[in-house]
């Protein structure tokens, strides 16, 4: 992605169409990793039955990591686990990211205390875009925090670097 | 035909030729792969209660466009450990058998990619180099769950094409030809004259034939589902127990390809079970270019007619795959070889005698 | 000359979409058939225990919630029910009756989810989809009730946190009179397909001598027909006051306590869950739920094992205290950990995709495995 | 269906010396106190008695009883030695429908005691999990590991009351 800087101005006019086409397209089909952790992938598999369904914002679980754009990392991350997690973030191709759903991923939740082998925060081990708090957050609150990824992606830039 | 029109209109023969052979791809399986992959969505979510996708164009139209260019960008993962010719290889090859299959399939009267005589022969032959592309694709990812998909195949494709070659063999014996210009020729004027109703025969013999018709009907369609791994046998990519069967490592352009692939052999599946049963690109109650006396609408109507019948066998496809829960791989392989094999060997049997009536 | 094959380990590692969560299966294969399964558990290990060491008694509660988080209710009903007998506490009857509404409610809703995952496990997606639609409309009623959809702390020691919503009945008669057609449906999209029955009738047949050995109980104990259900057997709260059965396997499609009766008697409990729900909605009492939650909880120094019946199996508390605020030590006899024992003797001798079969019909969750 | 001091009274004169006492002064279930080398004897002879037949371990339990006297070191850090951790059995009969609880207690430095996985198979876990989380020893266990915790944790046995947690695991900081 940096070769790009050198050459091109501040967003000149070709690369502001082509930048946005490609942001459109990058954050209206977000494949996600089908792995969920604990409570919080029960309100995820909620979130993409058909009541509030994740589908129609392009969102679909695909099994392997390899063609999966979002890792949603929902419920407690313990140790023993953070290892997986960290492989799992590495196999995954480039432009990708990171939803920490739930307290649990955010900062260990309920366990920060006395959890002797839970992490305190996904963030601990892998780069985090956006926290959805609540414990389990409703699966409205999980669709506005892809709502906020898609934001975020839209104002993504190959020429800047993004703040 | 299309080849002569256009060797007329532009001169030489290579660039005629060179149209001709890309106007499927361009013209009809990329389209067609684009709305396949959106129309499969939406029927699933439709018969689930839910509303697919929606946010991306209007009702989620430009889904599969944000998808494709999406693919573009992603990082094209090679893991070390594969091995790197077969591994970048594979999907061209598993989408070169598919998409091969269309140069023999007769779109309509007017266009034809080319006239072979051995057309049904070649497309059953063609098919075999996606067995060779998947088998490549699962060893060459050096990943265990890719090499258990790759085998569970390469075992389900080669067993089913049996019944199939059976089937076709059966058509052959009856109607005397390989070519499937001629197959869709034979089965002229109005759908009972239809293959799946007899064909174009008269009195007792198509009376006969009728209920053979139907069964080699069913037995051809279920195989040739089982030879594009579609439920209930997508066991080479069945997610839950293979994670995604061979094309696990693929990313990006290299899985789209593997995605594009797949639906162009859907849509070539179903095209063959159409010329071969349905009439190809005939149209049920005659054309209207005909009746009102214009020459050129016939190949417009028959181009109509051979997609509706295409789409129709697609969507059948699609439903099965969200209704019917997955074979395990000894059950598949029984289920071939005890019951669709032995049944067309008597359906060949029995129509062979009939022939001789 | 016999053809040298060796043997593979195939990890169905912590990510893979049907161990229900973070279960990693070590496969020893020849070819595709099983030679041998090692589960490896502990990668959702909490550490409960630790907590509740640490936590005064009612603030234990929303730890249970999270153990079995598909069935959050019954573990609250669990351990409210080993609290009240340890401090000897009388629970006023319109509590007992709503908490056996609630606990019936759930262990549908529980269900429902086991039917669902196992069914996409097979291969077939939509009943995933519709059995989560109906789910949905349960987890409406426990919102409107207590205000979470999926862990409640709504069962308190003594008494229940918040009376029922003003339409709470109204309701739960619309749901019971649309669930009713919703199950005729999943049985023929689901339970009686052929090919559903080709996958799982006499596959991982769990005789009954290993099933009581290991301590199997539950679903999985009756699949295997033998009729066991804590709610007769070892009676809580006012469960002898209604009357339903206990669907046992009968080895319809197959061997008995194979995985198709595993399945198929999950969905007769929901019919009877359903008659229990009609009958405590018809004749339910009044009164104030609040009335019997002591104000600070110091049980005298003792030790009280209870057991409730999860829709899992025999959920057990035992429970020490030593006369503090805090408990000594809670330690929680989880279903889901006893029937993952028992799953490496179920998959010898089978293929990859039975393994997968199999483990969606033991139905385990493993917040409970690894506490 | 045989209440507690019967199958005392039944184990004394079977077992004599082994069977330790009959603790009754405590509220709800009365439980017996067991030698905890003759554990598996004790437990073959509950199972296979034809009146007794208790054919399914509910549940095993390690706990502990922090008994030890305690000594503060002046960063207020408690070392509990000397003690007891003991193991609870809650055993019981399904067709005969009475319940049973026994319980055998080891010292801490050196916990060990015989493991009943011979006689109910559903005791392995429950064994390796106590051992993971107190330490304590099961002889002639099939195989004893950790189960719940990371193989390779090396930083003692969690639920016990003098745990500490370390200051990192594989480059990730414990605690909060």
């Amino acid at each position: 992605m940096g070769l790009l800087d050198q050459e091109f101005t501040e967003g000149n006019i070709v690369i502001a169409k082509t930048e946005d086409l490609f942001n459109w397209a990058r954050l209206s089909s977000l494949w996600q990793v089908g792995f969920g952790l604990a409570c919080c992938a029960i309100e995820m598999m909620a979130t993409s039955a058909s009541h509030y369904d994740f589908d129609r914002f392009g969102v679909i679980p695909r099994p392997s990591p390899r063609q999966s754009d979002v890792i949603i990392i929902s419920g407690t991350v313990t140790f023993k686990m953070a290892i997986r997690i960290k492989r799992l973030y590495e196999q995954m191709p480039d432009p990708k990211y990171v939803i920490s759903m739930g307290s649990c991923s955010n900062c260990g939740g309920p366990y920060w205390e006395h959890g002797y082998h839970v992490l305190k925060g996904v963030d601990r081990v892998i780069p985090v875009d956006v926290y959805v708090p609540g414990c389990p957050p409703r699966p409205e609150a999980l669709l506005e925090g892809l709502l906020k990824l898609q934001e975020k992606i839209r104002h993504e830039s190959i020429v800047k670097k993004s703040a | 035909m299309m080849y002569d029109w256009l060797f007329s209109l532009t001169g030489n023969e290579i660039l005629a030729m060179f149209i001709v052979s890309l106007l499927p791809l361009f013209a009809f399986i990329l389209p067609f792969a684009l709305i396949a992959v959106l129309a499969e969505r939406k029927v699933s979510a439709h018969m689930q209660d839910r509303l697919g996708p929606m946010r991306v164009g209007y009702h989620g139209i430009l889904q599969t466009v944000a998808d494709i260019i999406k693919l573009l960008q992603k990082e094209d993962l090679v893991a070390t450990a594969t091995d790197k010719t077969l591994f970048n290889f594979a999907p061209l090859l598993v989408f070169m058998g598919s998409y091969a299959a269309f140069a023999a399939i007769p779109f309509s009267g007017f266009f034809i990619g080319s006239k072979i005589d051995l057309g049904i022969i070649f497309i059953v032959g063609v098919t075999g180099l996606v067995v060779a592309g998947i088998l490549m694709a699962g060893w060459a990812s050096n990943n265990k769950y890719s090499l258990l998909g790759a085998m569970r195949a390469a075992a389900q494709i080669i067993s089913y094409e049996i019944p199939t070659l059976l089937i076709i063999l059966t058509i052959v014996v009856l109607t005397g030809t390989l070519s499937l210009y001629d197959l869709s020729e034979i089965q002229t004027a109005y759908f009972w004259n239809w293959l799946i109703f007899g064909g174009p025969f008269f009195g007792l013999q198509k009376l006969l034939l009728i209920p053979l018709m139907i069964l080699s009907c069913l037995i051809i369609y279920t195989s040739t589902l089982a030879e594009v791994n579609r439920t209930p046998f997508d066991i080479p990519e069945a997610e839950s127990e293979l994670v995604s069967g061979y094309h696990t490592e693929y990313s990006g352009m290299k899985f789209a390809m593997f995605f594009l692939a797949e639906y162009a052999n859907m849509f070539a599946v179903s095209a063959i079970v159409a010329i071969l049963f349905f009439g190809g690109y005939q149209s049920p109650f005659g054309y209207l270019g005909n009746s009102l006396g214009w020459s050129w609408l016939v190949p417009v109507e028959q181009f109509f007619w051979f997609t509706a019948k295409g789409l129709f066998f697609v969507f059948v496809q699609m439903w099965l795959r969200w209704t019917l829960p997955r074979f395990r791989v000894d059950q598949l392989m029984a289920f071939c070889w005890k019951y669709l094999i032995p049944f067309s060997f008597v359906i060949l049997l029995i129509v062979g005698l009939i022939t001789l009536m | 000359m016999a053809l040298k094959t060796e043997e593979m380990v195939l990890n169905m590692g912590p990510q893979h979409p049907s161990t229900h969560g973070v279960l990693r299966l070590e496969l020893q294969l020849d070819g595709e058939i099983i030679i041998d399964v090692v589960p490896h558990i502990g990668y959702l290990h909490r550490c409960f225990e630790k907590h509740c060491e640490a936590m005064t008694y009612p603030q234990v509660i929303p730890y249970t919630d999270r153990m079995d988080y598909l069935a959050s209710m019954y573990n609250e009903f669990g351990y409210a029910v080993a609290m009240e007998r340890l401090l000897k506490i009388e629970v006023p009857e319109r509590v007992e009756y709503i908490r056996v509404i609630m606990g019936e409610l759930q262990r549908i809703a529980s269900h429902l989810v086991a039917l669902g995952t196992y069914g996409a496990d097979i291969g077939a997606f939509t009943p995933f989809l519709f059995c989560f639609r109906d789910r949905e409309r349960i987890l409406h009623l426990f919102e409107i009730t207590c205000g979470a959809r999926l862990l409640y702390n709504y069962i308190w020691i003594g008494g229940l946190s918040h009376d029922l919503h003003p339409d709470f009945i109204r309701l739960t008669k619309e749901f019971i009179k649309d669930f009713r057609p919703n199950l005729k449906e999943l049985n023929d999209l689901l339970s009686f397909n052929q090919i559903f029955i080709e996958r799982t009738a006499n596959v991982g047949v769990l005789p009954l001598e290993t099933a009581i050995n290991y301590g199997v109980s539950g679903p999985n104990l009756r699949g295997s027909g033998f009729k066991w259900d804590l709610r007769k057997d070892d009676p809580y709260s006012v469960y002898n006051k209604f009357d339903y059965d206990i669907p046992i396997g009968t080895g319809e499609k197959g061997k008995v306590g194979d995985c198709w009766d595993r399945y198929f008697v999950r969905v007769k409990e929901m019919e009877e869950s359903l008659k229990i729900v009609e009958q405590a909605i018809d004749t339910i009492p009044d009164g104030d739920v609040t009335s019997a939650i002591p104000k600070r909880i110091k049980p005298p120094e003792g030790q009280i094992y209870t057991r409730v019946e999860n829709p899992r199996g025999e959920l057990g508390y035992f429970i020490i205290s030593d006369g503090s605020l805090n408990p000594a030590r809670v330690k929680v006899r989880a279903p889901s950990f006893v029937t993952m024992q028992v799953f490496s003797e179920l998959c010898k001798g089978w293929m990859v995709a039975d393994v997968v079969a199999i483990l969606g019909s033991v139905d385990i969750v493993l917040g409970e495995i690894d506490r | 269906m045989k209440t507690a001091e019967e199958i005392f009274n039944k184990l004394k004169e079977k077992f004599g010396s082994s069977i330790i006492e009959l603790k009754t002064d405590k509220p709800l279930e009365p439980f017996i106190l067991v030698n905890r080398l003759e554990v598996d004897k004790i437990c073959l002879f509950l199972r296979d008695e034809r009146d007794l037949l208790f054919d399914s371990l509910m549940n095993l339990s390690g706990v502990d009883d922090a008994n030890g006297e305690k000594i503060k070191d002046e960063t207020g850090l408690e070392t509990i030695n000397g003690g007891t951790l003991s193991v609870y059995y809650h055993l019981e009969s399904t067709n005969l429908r009475h319940k049973l609880t026994l319980k055998t207690s080891t010292e801490r430095e050196k916990p060990e005691v015989v493991t009943v996985t011979e006689i109910w198979k559903g005791a392995n876990w429950h064994e390796r999990e106590a051992y993971d989380m107190y330490g304590v020893v099961f002889l002639n266990h099939p195989d004893l590991r950790r189960i719940l915790m990371p193989y390779d944790w090396e930083f003692g046995y969690p639920l016990r009351k003098d745990y500490k947690n370390p200051e990192f695991y594989q480059g990730m900081k414990v605690p909060y």
